[in-house]
């Protein structure tokens, strides 16, 4: 018992050293079980949220108002299902299932961006997703290109380069009906309205009251604070919207020269709490979907397991 | 022309409302492998809808419906989305409702094997457009038919109740097989003409292969006749079933809501 | 043995003589084993055409184009699922209960009018069969008003009013599209062409290749040939086609001032023979419907026969 | 007028958008009889949307979509049919997808307790026509309240699956009741003016008599906080669920084909 902690000593400094050269660990890696623990709720609920996030965009992929949109938008929400299956593949090497996330996702044990629980209300959302809900989560996820556990940062770098390119194609999207029909034009406006606030929400909420930054900063898992890549967003997006000539539904926006920063109001926390916890337009119709998809499905995927034993068997 | 663009309007059609279905899968498949696949189709198949569209307006652009003066949208996408269901040219095989994943699947592999076989000889169409369509689209249906070709053998080999779906999606499919391989009058000028292909010269190479397919699965062709049409007509004649007008309802709605929007 | 034989030669002699007067039998009544089975058969038909035929109108109610439409049309569907109700208690004097009916149905032992085998297509059909479609049914069944078993007769009496208040709905609604756009009358116009024929075939096979006609008559049960009632038809159809101003697809159809009838064409009877087996275009789509919503609303029904019984055991 | 007009198309959007989901049972219903029963109070509602939504374009006929000049389209229908979602002002509560006949009933419910006790004050209205909907919907209201509550209880004390489904159903509504019995501006504005009903005044008596009919199903309210809104925004605000827009693609879709066609 003695050695087994003596030895554990040594493992654990081999790790603090890995982490302070900000190299990477691998799975085959010794690491804290606290660390793994964050790790798995951290790249899984990022999973979830690819895969949850298919559904406020999927709503619209019948409704799509051209063949060449239809086409964009059904392959940006099939690049997100890649995406979970990447991020599923990393938490399998630190030997979680994507069998058993699916589960703890539908029975409510683990969550996902509380962006998803917004409803998707027109064409334009499509577009807002894209530039603003992307964008949002390129500022989250850049940095995790250099987190500090091998899988998901490469699993971040494809992640990313995909994001940003829809990030791009949604932007182009809205551009392009801001040139279009008075309709179109007020059509983009009130989507930029709803989605606005809860993306800001999406860096989740102001450091002073997010207790698990600290540690997480501390493994490398995180390498900036909720309000920093806030700040760094809005300053991102400010120009953009004024290139796309629509308002950003916030009084307090404007530029402090001073702080060389945008100052900006504060999303409706009470509200965010209140979506984390379950409450949210659209909770309850994300999280049925989902169960209503996996639970259609098992048919499917014990035929093919069974089919594979019996391949086998004959083999 | 008038023979080329009604011609590349069928098989256009034929494209976009099997993609529709297919893209209704969409975070609702069994698995994210499956989910990914389904949309590779489907892509596929609007791609090459969006060039067989396009070939059509060209050939003939009376084909092409009319909207308000100056309006942006392209004639592909007025064909896609301003016509109603009666101007559509599809085989009623691809308009039925998507159905579970074993019906899914047997659809795709009734439609894949004749759509490959189809263009495999349109690769030799006298218009370079279509040769150039059916090139590219050999290789992305070989796909879609190996695809599924694979899902109909592991449903038939699986469980008992992947089996009983499976039998059930065919036997539920085949009255709605044999207008792919019958001849419309436009299908039957085109082929004359050097541009199109008889589907009828196309009926043993295909049953050939889906026989090779069941037979994989232990099955049989389904002994059943095929759908009446109305009046003569079925889905080359504009003459659909009631699931046609409720797809493009979805399908239409934003478009037809904006005749002069730019997207 | 013998005895028997003799009872049932005076009951046969008495239920003959009921025929014979053109008075009623009612389900207390002695009648023949013959009698009754065609009887079930005809009256569990008629009420499967009701309810199917609830399905091809069904279609649009979702759809219909003004508040009033809709109305009327829900109205309608509503009093065929009512018709049904009525003649399933018909075959219900009878010993056949209507759940036992509707597994027939749904297994395919029993048919239904095929004319409902025939989808509708645009929101003209509405309109077609209510003028047509109950217009032939109208003339089927005005004589069964009469027929020689009690309860299907005074059933039909009911039916027949109400059929004849939907032909003339259905009249109104395509006279009302026929002064409406180039369109609305494009689209009458269409509908009628699909429906003619088929509505024609309603009244069945010709005489000649009608053999249980000649039974039938001489039961009371059936009053008129399958042709005559045909005739009787495009009779009165042909003066409102010209009021409707619509064509018939019929080329061969004109006035023959000799017979002081009109001339038509027949219908495809190989076309008719192949719907009735099962091969129409909608055959296969109308029982899967059927048989869902049964197995749906089992449940349902399985819950209120346990409350039921629950009620009857605390009463 | 202006207050009138748009509380009146508040009452008339709840009755229209539950009207629609209602007739979707039709042909659908576990047996004949609710079949007729569940088309009854669907055509109640609609005879009711009608009047209201009538009533709403007669006090404020800003409220009515423009369309091409000398169009016979009357006001009640423009109103149904050419207003986009974000211009309906429903309670979200009707506009869920339909559910299985437990949900179906449990919303029945919570929705016609609350019409009914909204109805009984209305008829009090200083504005006649809304005063005369209410009268006469009062009685309507009553049977379908009833149907509602008999079912209520019978799927309580059924079967073990249909207590399971009803407590579902009732669950998964209930976080929608409490945009019920909340105040818009334009109702507490309507309240005041003697011309409408401030809903917040009816959550006791709605709630005492929801909790009579859950105490004979032997269950009592769910205890399940309410659904968030949108910028604050819910129904009443126009901001909806993403069914709403499908419902009204499908509802709309044949008479936006026809902006002139008489019907």
């Amino acid at each position: 018992m003695v050695d087994t902690l003596a030895h554990e000593d040594e493992l654990q400094e081999l790790f603090e050293a890995t982490i302070a050269r900000h190299d990477r660990l691998e799975p085959r890696d010794w690491m804290p079980e606290g660390y793994r623990r964050t790790l798995v709720r951290q790249i899984a609920q990022h999973a979830h949220s690819e895969i949850i996030g298919m559904q406020p965009e999927g709503n619209w992929i019948g409704r799509a108002p051209s063949l060449r949109r239809k086409a964009v938008l059904l392959a940006k929400v099939q690049d997100e299902a890649g995406h979970g299956l990447y991020l599923y593949s990393a938490t399998e090497t630190l030997g979680v299932s994507r069998d058993e996330l699916t589960e703890m996702l539908i029975d409510g044990r683990q969550k996902y961006s509380s962006i998803f629980n917004y409803p998707t209300l027109s064409y334009a959302d499509v577009g807002t997703i894209g530039w603003l809900v992307d964008g949002a989560a390129i500022c989250n996820q850049v940095p995790l290109c250099r987190t500090s556990f091998g899988p998901y940062g490469r699993a971040m770098i494809r992640v990313c380069k995909e994001e940003s390119f829809h990030q791009r194609q949604g932007f182009e999207l809205l551009m392009t009906m801001m040139r279009g029909t008075e309709e179109q034009q007020a059509m983009v406006q009130e989507s930029v309205d709803r989605f606005w606030w809860p993306a800001l929400m999406m860096f989740g909420p102001p450091d002073a009251d997010s207790p698990n930054t600290a540690q997480s900063m501390a493994w490398g898992i995180k390498t900036h604070t909720n309000d920093e890549l806030r700040q760094k967003f809005v300053d991102m997006t400010v120009p953009q919207a004024a290139r796309l000539g629509v308002t950003l539904p916030d009084p307090d926006l404007r530029w402090n020269p001073e702080r060389g920063h945008h100052d900006f109001g504060q999303p409706d926390w009470q509200e965010f709490a209140r979506v984390v916890k379950g409450h949210g337009p659209c909770n309850a119709q994300r999280v049925a979907h989902r169960r209503q998809a996996w639970e259609d499905g098992a048919w499917v995927r014990e035929a093919a397991t069974a089919y594979a034993a019996k391949q086998e068997e004959s083999a | 022309p008038v023979v080329l663009g009604s011609y590349a309007l069928m098989l256009g059609d034929d494209a976009l409302v099997m993609a529709q279905r297919l893209a209704e899968w969409c975070s609702r498949a069994p698995d994210l492998e499956e989910d990914i696949a389904l949309a590779n189709v489907a892509l596929d198949l609007l791609g090459q809808a969006r060039l067989l569209l396009a070939r059509a307006a060209a050939a003939d652009p009376g084909l092409v419906p009319a909207l308000p003066e100056g309006s942006p949208v392209p004639p592909e996408d007025r064909l896609a989305f301003f016509r109603d269901d009666h101007a559509f040219r599809n085989v009623r095989l691809v308009e039925l409702p998507r159905g579970d994943f074993a019906e899914t699947m047997a659809r795709l592999l009734l439609f894949s094997t004749w759509r490959l076989a189809l263009l495999g000889r349109l690769r030799g169409s006298r218009d370079a457009v279509l040769a150039a369509v059916a090139a590219k689209g050999c290789a992305e249906v070989t796909y879609h038919r190996d695809l599924a070709a694979r899902w109909c053998v592991t449903l038939a080999g699986g469980t008992e109740e992947s089996r009983r779906r499976l039998v059930a999606g065919l036997d539920g499919l085949w009255p709605w097989w044999g207008e792919l391989v019958e001849a419309h009058p436009v299908e039957v000028t085109a082929a004359a003409d050097g541009v199109g292909v008889d589907p009828t010269t196309l009926r043993e190479e295909c049953e050939g292969v889906l026989d090779q397919v069941l037979a994989a699965c232990d099955l049989t062709r389904p002994d059943v006749p095929p759908r009446e049409g109305i009046r003569g007509g079925k889905g080359r004649d504009g003459r659909h079933t009631e699931e046609l007008s409720r797809l493009l309802t979805e399908m239409q709605v934003v478009a037809r809501a904006h005749p002069e929007g730019t997207w």
